[in-house]
């Protein structure tokens, strides 16, 4: 007789956390939804992991997907065409390289002063930062020890990368500069403008 | 364009910007001595010159000079900080290096990012108000946490009318090579002149647009010059071979 | 073999319009679905009644309701103490100065358009905007002359702010650059926000 009942139990659960994941303009944790739903923690993963099936294998228009350390619900990406001929509102338009220079130092070196990108940079980046503040994609995060604001990136920022948290940014690492450049630059530095003055 | 091509003349140095890096990195000129706010003229005046930007090259130079400003304002800062500013030729070449590669790092990771929001760019988010029910529910919770003062200060910046900047003292140059060419060839028809008449009342830009005319003419045959002494003053006279040609076309 | 294609059709159809009614919080009538989609009105009716029955009878978390004239999606009424548990609490974090300046505007002028909150902040006002229409403070009040959509404040925002009504905002006198002049305010913020636009 149990088992029935259990298998409701599961089903009503994977259909109130729809609901839920549906009415949240935010991602949800798994313990928000424990809480929301008087569940255990496992039970909730096992629903929460049903629905994103459920979605899948039966080519629904929505996706559940773990971002910004909660699971959200989003329209699927086969739709954009139809979504952008009905919305308004312009999907998420490109960053200049300017900005998807300022966000990435403030991705990896959070939280970072404007100060200190415009030093990596080489270039002030008062109006990049502000797009970025203005798009909700960083956000201050205190004042440094010399007075000057900080910046982090925000959960909109993860949503929109794709990302369930900060750890999934490929390492740094991965964007050294290859070997030979990095030789040509240190060569440019020192040894073409040694042979100048040696000649 | 590449930065080995961007040609200076300064009053402590003239020659490629490459070598101006090499020598101050050898501590051969003193950097406190280094006008950078000249380097900066020349190198804008080279752009405008190509009438081309090559970002790569930009940004290495942006960062080199950025660099370069901040190693001189250790330099000028007095006291305590003597024992940083101990840069060792080596190190300061290292430190220079080591602003690059961070600079072409985040802009690889600026790639990264831009083509990551643009694969995500298909899943669109819902945003809706709560419906009437959960609102209602909400309502019931809601404590006064917000003070209004927020809203009357937000208002009284908003209200600020800036001061109207004054920029007539900041005269536009827009002088040309071309005008600067066909400037020092009007004075060299009439012989020999030196390097201040030519550039008698101009503006800084002026100067170094007038150089690079000066250096035009030179790799064109058509002018010379000769500096007595270091800081002297510069003549400048047309080439035998250009006057022969002037006064051949003339008679 | 027509079938199977009209079948993929029919489904390809439904998940879009999944889709797009998910990203849609007013009710979209079946002739702006048809626009979207590039389908005939009678497919996408068609398309609609199936999605209808697809969240009854698998007794998912989501209704399609017909509403005004068009379609939307709710959670389901059995979720709603859940929901009430999740979602009931006003989310009150920090306002941003970005929010902080909307919300200031929308409060002394309403109702007020975006274009009119945008010229007055010099900025754009979408992100902001759209956080305060979530969190309840700020809500849509018709339409101006031009089509643009306008804001006034909502009840939670009283509360939020402990005013019991909108004549017990504070007076701007204390804050006021210059509080001799007697011109109206949203003329004088306007004016403002162009000079601050033309620096």
């Amino acid at each position: 007789m149990s088992e029935p009942t259990l298998t409701t139990t599961g089903a009503e659960l994977e259909r109130t956390i729809e609901s839920l994941l549906f009415l949240s303009s935010e991602p949800v944790s798994a313990e928000a939804l424990a809480d929301a739903t008087g569940e255990e923690l496992h039970a909730v993963v096992t629903a929460v992991e049903r629905l994103r099936e459920h979605y899948e294998f039966e080519r629904r228009g929505l996706v559940l997907r773990e971002l910004g350390g909660g699971y959200v619900l989003s329209s699927h990406p086969d739709s954009e065409p139809a979504a952008r001929r009905l919305l308004a509102r312009p999907r998420t338009p490109p960053l200049t390289p300017a900005q998807a220079e300022t966000l990435a130092i403030i991705a990896y070196l959070q939280p970072v002063s404007r100060p200190e990108i415009a030093r990596i940079r080489g270039v002030g980046a008062e109006s990049a930062a502000a797009t970025l503040l203005e798009r909700g994609m960083i956000e201050e995060s205190g004042r440094s020890q010399f007075g000057a604001v900080l910046y982090r990136t925000t959960e909109l920022f993860l949503r929109l990368f794709g990302l369930s948290s900060l750890d999934e940014l490929p390492d740094i690492k991965e964007f050294d500069p290859e070997p030979e450049l990095e030789q040509e630059l240190r060569e440019r530095l020192l040894k073409a403008g040694e042979a100048r003055a040696g000649s | 364009m590449r930065l080995v091509d961007l040609e200076l003349d300064l009053d402590v140095f003239a020659g490629p910007f490459d070598l101006l890096l090499t020598l101050i990195l050898r501590e051969e000129i003193d950097l406190l001595e280094v006008d950078l706010a000249e380097v900066v003229v020349a190198y804008i005046d080279h752009l405008e010159q190509r009438g081309e930007l090559d970002l790569e090259a930009a940004t290495e130079f942006l960062v080199l000079i950025a660099a370069l400003l901040e190693l001189k304002s250790r330099l000028l800062l007095p006291g305590e900080e003597q024992e940083i500013i101990e840069l060792d030729p080596g190190e300061a070449a290292e430190e220079l290096l080591a602003r690059l590669l961070d600079a072409h790092r985040y802009r690889a990771a600026a790639n990264h990012l831009q083509a990551r929001l643009a694969e995500q760019s298909g899943y669109r988010f819902r945003s809706a108000p709560l419906p009437p029910s959960l609102r209602r529910a909400s309502l019931q919770d809601a404590a006064a946490v917000y003070s209004p003062g927020t809203l009357a200060r937000a208002i009284g910046e908003l209200l600020r009318v800036p001061e109207p900047v004054d920029v007539r003292h900041i005269g536009v140059p827009k002088v040309t090579v071309a005008e600067r060419l066909a400037h020092l060839r009007k004075l060299l028809a009439r012989g020999r002149f030196s390097f201040d008449e030519a550039v008698a009342r101009a503006d800084r830009v002026t100067v170094a647009v007038t150089l690079f005319a000066l250096l035009e003419l030179y790799k064109q045959g058509e002018a010379t010059w000769i500096q007595g002494e270091p800081f002297g003053e510069i003549t400048i006279e047309a080439t035998p071979s250009a006057r022969a040609a002037r006064l051949s076309a003339a008679g």
